[in-house]
């Protein structure tokens, strides 16, 4: 057991049940660290359920600013009955396990190792409210109170985080204070150890936002300009559409005619959403679909559509865990290989890997102007750890003067200039040739779109050089896409040592951390993170520059490895993987652990997280 | 591959109101059997824009995958064209539809393509109401892939090959009326008289206007057994009496008997003009074309021409309320992109 | 020009319109052939559409019992004036082209380089036959009687395959032999040069049969004892199917009963009939579906769940030109990556390669058996070539003690000796646990078999540890697959070269020969063929034993190289790729040309095929 | 995590004719939330079940991907089940239903599961005859999802977060009649005298049996303006009358008053019984079936009980001619293979 205090940096676990309020309260719990200007992670682990089953809440307080997950949980506070077993048993050995203790606890439950915290929570809000409802909801309140008392998170901070909240529901402030006061004197009154962790604010946070990859993609195809979704309900993805037209509500309706700019469908299934999209873009709009790996299984003939007709769209897929239904309400990043290649026959399509919800933004608009550069679909691969948990991020930036690259579009003042218009005819060597808007002019410039072989004038054809042509061009495409796609995120100016880390997406969190870990323990890395799919010439040279690199995902298959190698021959021996695919986000633990084993430069140490 | 017509024009050819000849609405030479049901209904359609006086590149036309899905090749040549997916035209002509709302859009498809593979599709497109023409090119089989049965083969009737039908049809009219069709129409591929009024009707229709047009397979479905062939059609068909459609700016003339003719009024103001109507049953009222379908059915007779027509359709643009100013891809960024001060005060909501 | 006479060694094309009837005139001429004991090859090459276009029908003969495609086209039989200008530029120089000179030839057909022979065709078949109809077909029978006496093909041949075609409608055979003889009897009085062509009586072919792959697959469909059918129609797999229902019929129908040993359903679209399969397999029948690649794209997720859930199916893709509807008359071996990756997740699936009709009938009834005892989809991967043209093969072979290898089953009795059953226990340590059947016992072995996450007893669970130990358990069984899939052919007892030939499938014909070519410019290569995937342990070792691999493939991708190099961490550098993917059949001039310019030991020599 | 009930067992429970007591007839304990009426359906299924005898391992439950499609886990724990994917339990059935004619087959589903992404599924399970119990479990939302409008959503319906709904909704009951299901029947979680009989009878249908079930969404669709919450459908429920199912080995007990009971006779000989039918329309026949169903719904009621009876089905398996003398799967080598000496014959067919 620690004998001194430790600032800003523990683990809180909370065990609830679901549909009983508690996402809020613990929210608020994370929030109100982030106002202390103290980094903070927060992860929902939640079933696939609706009402009654465990789910928990884990919060990382940071000091170093590390926003990945961490083992060991430093405080628990359990008020489910049903998970008290395995909660106890999470505890860290010298943690703190904080439970209802209105009814007394069953020796079962008691662990030698770690010291508890009993709150009545239940007779007080039995006490304090006569509602069921309220009793349920200030219960975790009143936990939180607590949890504001033994940390020292600063009072005020919650005043102004209910102020927000009920911003025009005022009367709700007062009650909620007042549970929350409730939790802080019931420590006050009964806890007179030292908490062995506490807070102190620092400036971190400030000016950061702590938002989910989510909304950050629909607040992105709001400001990339997509005018058409179209999409299926299905876990973590469904908020993504949900932000989009909250905020397309919100600032796409024309405040004059009161139409709106935008329109969002609903669609049957998977498929139809995608042919709404291809439909749309068709059209000469930019549209999007949201799914998950169930989704781009069925999407997998559309995708090949739009590859061989050369349709934009952009297809955001929050991972799950796979294969089949698999763990819907669990993070992995397992669908690399199936979008990279999706649909049968010969096919590539462009991936674009988000890291932070400000990338979430970003890389959602960028996809937009992309889609229609390459006139291809693209897929921007997130997770449900990135989708649905919330994230310390940088703010959202947006140049007021920024156009849309609309990409090759013959207009009728082109098409007038224009001798013999070939929809498929590759004019710049660029392998991307230029398409027209349907109704753009009287005489010239009509096409058929088609997913038969088509010839430079999209003419349907049979003719074996031809199609070689074809669709050797779309090779070209896809070299010119590696000038087009954002650049990786290199960690150091120049490369110091022959081994190096390599990893995208959410793994960046725990990478960064395992990075540090293992300078500790004298072992230093190039690292790289990559955003996009075909890679560029910047990470083919560096991975040329190594002997060895780590590749770290969230699947079983090493799928971003397969990309690599099968797209730049590298040999398979020096791209060492480290997965981790059990559903939870991956830890630095994990990372420097396996590399530790793994590097030959590995001194005899251990590793001292 | 498409052969293309000799461009020469006769200078003499008759023109629309809008100044286009019949030959600028007709497309690549067809490459279906000679015969084949489907390329009359292509004709119907370039008869019908013809004399609708559309301008050929305001019409979009989309298809998924049979010999009825290649007929688009085959009609207005210089309108933009999607041979799409097998079964899944009706989810891509819905976002083309949501995109521009100064184009008139025609799906085209088969019966395998919205029985079977698109069932679902169409159901959905039914229920949303796209403001768009839907043609099935109906032929009981499956033309493409040589002559298999499709979902709408009667019980019992035979195709060429020789094996007799053991399922249910699905009835694309009854189906439609069902799931709440504004404009149901039944036709056949031999009766231009009757379906190129219907196409412009439908042409003028905003919302869903359903054609379902039995059109014979003469290399598959075209023998004695079969209930999609020529003869048996002719048979058995029960038209509805001929209809006209009269645009907005011609005069109606009423040259028929009367208590014989009904007009419908159209949301553009034009007329459809229903002649010697079955007396008991009104093409207005959903339970009555509902009854005269199933009537019709139960006698083995098949039902053509306007079978239902609501007068006041909602479509899905309009229920969605999205704007028709400009077609959603004229906008700008500056117009759609909210701007660098809404996204402050968007990144203070998450402080 | 040759100037002595070239004994079967040529190929003839045949140019017709499709719809004509020209088909089974040109099968005829092939077969005739094959009669005569000659190794002979007949490619349909067909347009995607049903009346009135080009068509065409290569027929090689080749006294090396070469079967692969020859470009060169020694004797041009062209009846279709829309594709004459291309027909005739196709010929080789020195060769013949056969017309219908009813009409005189415009000059632009004139080529100084190559011969002309006029049969007046239509002239012909207008003074012999009054019908339409007859007048088409025997325009047909005439040029083939016209080869007759060009190549001295065997007359009695004919009057047996006409008399084994026309049985039970004898009448039919006069007509056809009179017609024939009229071709013959035209060159006979018209041509008095010596044509350097010419056919002479083997042993070849003898007891060979001469037949499609689909057929074959339909038929080890029937014996490897599969009672369920579920399909929806596309092209080139139809015929799979319908060659299944044909001996069904046959077959399958219990005599005193009048009931069928067997149920087939033509399903609303492919998602639907791998549902079906699903259903039935699980439910404990052999079932399978056939499609091509649309059909797999639509089929990824039903896949994912077969894997997942463990659920034995099979599948045979026929493989056709994608992307997406691409060219559906033509042939590729570009199903490879979504076939063995198909679904999203962490997914891979065994596949099986023929290359011959008689291993499209072995392969077919063992891929029940291996989809019983792994329990998982196995997907056939054969290709339009394959399936829908006519091979030599060998003949199919049954033994009649053999049983069927139901796999891991608990039945009743052996479920009331368990204490308790769990589905998804490893029990033999090979990865692969044992199922029940629905219905098996009043108490004992039901179980829920779900795409969702499960433990060892199938229950639900969100659990990463089970979670893992179930993906880890799914790897195991794919080691053991290696084992029981089949192995390799290897061309050489021991390995006698650096160097090595790797293929699969239809590329086989075109590589035997190409090994020949090679050899006869001096570099001599071992070989292997692959049949199906997971690849077993000979074929790493072979690989490894070799410094650099030629893999044949007919897709742009290099799609089975991407398997080597993922599953076993090969050196992409060393395996490398000889490509064709235009659609037609590869060639042997190609893989020796290609091989010729990149294999080290190349000797400054030209290939002289 | 499914939760077992203790599997102590009273030994007076009473039991059914099989030796069966109630408690092998249940499940898993559900994890759906309190109040929602899909257990009160699970309840129904386990109760119908055990009266009628059927032992629990002769039953195969399949379900799609939603709230409704867990249920199978809380029902007949000793029966096979099968969680599909979302929509496409029908083509599981149909497979699985194909090999074993020993074995009853419940099919459960939502309305997002049928009437959205397996509409074309359903569509041809109804067309095909499968022989079934089909049950949609409807909500008018998405619950597993959180709560979005699913496609059997009312025109104006309102959801718990405020959305109204402005699509048409489909009509389970109409729809399958339509496509010629031969048993259609709707009722509501809520009345559980209406439901289990329909069950009941429905497992006696040797055909496709239908049942629409309205079953209210406690925790998102429950709320005032909603017309898939309980109030809502208490207050516009139209039973047609109880229902009794008699099998075959039971008397038919008439102690209802003349003229307003039917028999109708299934095809083992067993009975349903009507009681106080609505006198103006008949169940047997299909015109008058959906006359009543377009009336209840032109006045916005909704009809329960059972809508429409077909008395000579024809099922799947029948117009196969499938041999029912074993479950395919039981079928050895030798019955299956043709042997060696046929092979000699086919192998001669291509020389
Ligand atoms: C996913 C997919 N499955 C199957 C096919 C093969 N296919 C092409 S056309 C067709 C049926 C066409 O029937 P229908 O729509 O009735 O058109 P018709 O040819 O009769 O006019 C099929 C099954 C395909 N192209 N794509
Ligand atoms: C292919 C696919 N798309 C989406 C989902 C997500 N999903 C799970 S359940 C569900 C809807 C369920 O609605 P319903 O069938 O009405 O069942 P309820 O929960 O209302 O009982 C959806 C969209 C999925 N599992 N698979
Ligand atoms: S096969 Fe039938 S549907 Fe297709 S083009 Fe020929 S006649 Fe028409
Ligand atoms: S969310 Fe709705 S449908 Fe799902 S279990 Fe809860 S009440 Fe039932
Ligand atoms: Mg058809
Ligand atoms: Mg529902």
């Amino acid at each position: 057991m620690a004998s001194s205090v430790i600032v800003n940096d523990f683990v809180v676990k909370f065990a609830n049940v679901n549909g009983t309020g508690s996402a809020s309260a613990n929210y608020l719990f994370a929030k109100a660290i982030f106002r202390m200007g103290i980094p903070v992670t927060a992860k929902n682990i939640f079933p696939s359920n609706i009402q009654g089953l465990p789910t928990w809440y884990e919060v990382r307080v940071s000091d170093k600013a590390y926003y990945g997950r961490r083992e060991g949980i430093d405080v628990m506070v359990c008020v489910n009955p049903q998970s008290m077993m395995q909660d106890v048993k999470s505890v860290k050995t010298g943690g703190y396990f904080i439970y209802d203790n209105t009814k007394k606890l069953h020796p079962s439950f008691v662990r030698e190792d770690i010291n508890y915290i009993g709150i009545p929570l239940m007779e007080m809000c039995n006490r304090e409210y006569a509602d069921p409802r309220q009793r349920q909801l200030f219960k975790n309140i009143i936990y939180v109170g607590a949890l504001t008392e033994l940390l020292h998170i600063e009072f005020n901070v919650y005043e102004d985080l209910f102020a927000d909240q009920f911003k025009g529901k005022e009367k709700l402030i007062a009650p909620n204070i007042q549970a929350l006061q409730l939790g802080i004197n019931y420590i006050k009154e009964n806890f007179n150890h030292t908490f062995p962790f506490t807070t102190e604010r620092r400036e971190y946070t400030k000016n950061k936002i702590m938002v989910d990859g989510n909304t950050a993609c629909g607040l992105g195809a709001i400001y990339g300009g997509a005018t058409v979704a179209a999409w299926y309900p299905i876990t973590p993805s469904t908020s993504v559409v949900e932000a989009f037209e909250k905020y397309a509500k919100k600032y796409r309706v024309d405040p004059e005619t009161g139409k709106n700019k935008y329109a969002i469908v609903q669609a049957e299934d998977e498929l139809a959403a995608l042919g709404m999209v291809i439909g749309a873009t068709w059209n000469g709009a930019r549209a999007f679909t949201a799914t998950s790996g169930p989704g781009v299984s069925l999407m997998n003939e559309f995708l090949g559509l739009a590859y061989f007709a050369e349709i934009p769209a952009v297809l955001i897929d929050v991972q799950r865990t796979g294969p089949s239904t698999g763990m819907p309400t669990r993070t992995q990043q397992s669908d690399i290989l199936i979008s990279a290649y999706a649909s049968h026959g010969d096919t590539k399509h462009v991936l674009l890997f988000p890291s932070t919800p400000k990338e979430c933004f970003e890389l959602t608009a960028a996809a937009f102007d992309l889609s229609e550069q390459l006139q291809t679909p693209i897929i921007l691969l997130t997770d449900l750890d990135l989708g649905m948990n919330d994230h310390v991020s940088d703010p959202f930036e947006w140049d007021d003067d920024r156009k849309y690259d609309r990409g090759k579009v013959y207009h009728a003042e082109d098409l007038e200039k224009i001798e013999k218009f070939g929809r498929y005819l590759d004019i710049d060597g660029d392998g991307i040739p230029y398409r027209t808007y349907p109704g753009a002019h009287p005489k010239k410039g009509a096409f058929f779109t088609r997913g038969t072989s088509h010839n430079e004038y999209a003419g349907y054809t049979e003719d074996g050089a031809d199609y070689t042509r074809n669709v050797e061009r779309l090779l070209v495409k896809f070299e010119t896409a590696k000038k087009l796609v954002p650049k990786p995120d290199f960690y150091q100016k120049s490369n110091k040592s022959d081994e190096a880390m390599l990893f995208f997406g959410t793994s960046m969190y725990p990478a960064e951390e395992a990075l540090d870990v293992l300078k500790e323990n004298g072992i230093e890395l190039d690292a790289v993170r990559i955003k996009a799919f075909p890679f560029n010439d910047d990470i083919v040279e560096f991975i040329n520059a190594h002997e060895k690199v780590y590749v770290i995902e969230q699947n079983r298959d090493a799928q971003l490895k397969t990309l690599l190698v099968t797209e730049h021959g590298f040999d398979p021996a020096k791209l060492v993987s480290i997965l981790n695919y059990d559903g939870m986000p991956m830890t630095a633990e994990q990372i420097s652990k396996a590399i530790l084993e793994k590097s030959k430069s590995t001194i005899a140490k251990t590793v001292n997280n | 591959m498409t052969y293309l017509r000799p461009t020469f024009k006769h200078p003499d050819l008759p023109k629309n109101s809008l100044g286009y000849t019949f030959k600028d609405y007709e497309g690549g030479l067809s490459t279906l059997c000679a015969g084949c049901g489907h390329d009359s209904i292509s004709a119907a359609i370039v008869e019908a824009c013809f004399r609708q006086n559309i301008a050929p590149h305001k019409v979009a036309k989309l298809s998924g995958i049979g010999c009825s899905s290649k007929t688009p090749t085959y009609f207005l040549g210089n309108s933009h064209g999607f041979n799409s997916v097998h079964g899944r035209m009706p989810s891509v002509a819905t976002g083309a539809s949501l995109v521009n709302q100064d184009l008139m859009y025609f799906g085209v498809s088969g019966d395998g393509d919205s029985a079977s593979i698109g069932m679902g599709q169409f159901v959905h497109a039914v229920r949303r109401n796209i403001n768009m023409v839907y043609i099935v090119m109906n032929n009981g089989c499956y033309g493409l892939t040589k002559g298999q049965d499709s979902a709408t083969a009667d019980v019992g009737s035979k195709s060429k090959a020789g094996s007799v039908n053991i399922f249910q049809p699905i009835d694309f009219a009854g189906l439609a009326l069902e799931l709440g069709a504004g404009f149901v129409a039944q036709s056949f591929s031999g009766d231009k008289t009757q379906l190129i009024p219907l196409i412009e009707a439908a042409m003028n229709y905003k919302g869903f206007a359903f054609i379902n047009v039995i059109s014979p397979c003469v290399t598959f479905n075209n023998n004695v057994g079969s209930t999609k062939a020529y003869d048996y059609v002719r048979q058995h068909i029960d038209a509805t009496g001929t209809i006209d459609f009269v645009p907005t700016h011609n005069e109606i003339v009423a040259d028929y008997k009367e208590g014989t003719q009904t007009n419908i009024k159209m949301h553009d103001g034009s007329y459809l003009q229903f002649n010697k109507l079955d007396t008991d049953w009104n093409p207005l009222e959903r339970d009555s074309s509902f009854a005269a379908l199933q009537k019709a059915r139960n006698s083995q007779e098949i039902l053509t021409g306007l079978i239902y027509f609501e007068q006041n359709p909602t479509d899905l643009n309009t229920m969605l309320n999205t704007t028709n100013e400009k077609p959603l891809h004229q906008f700008s960024a500056n117009e759609l992109s909210p701007g660098s001060a809404k996204l402050a005060e968007v990144n203070d909501d998450f402080r």
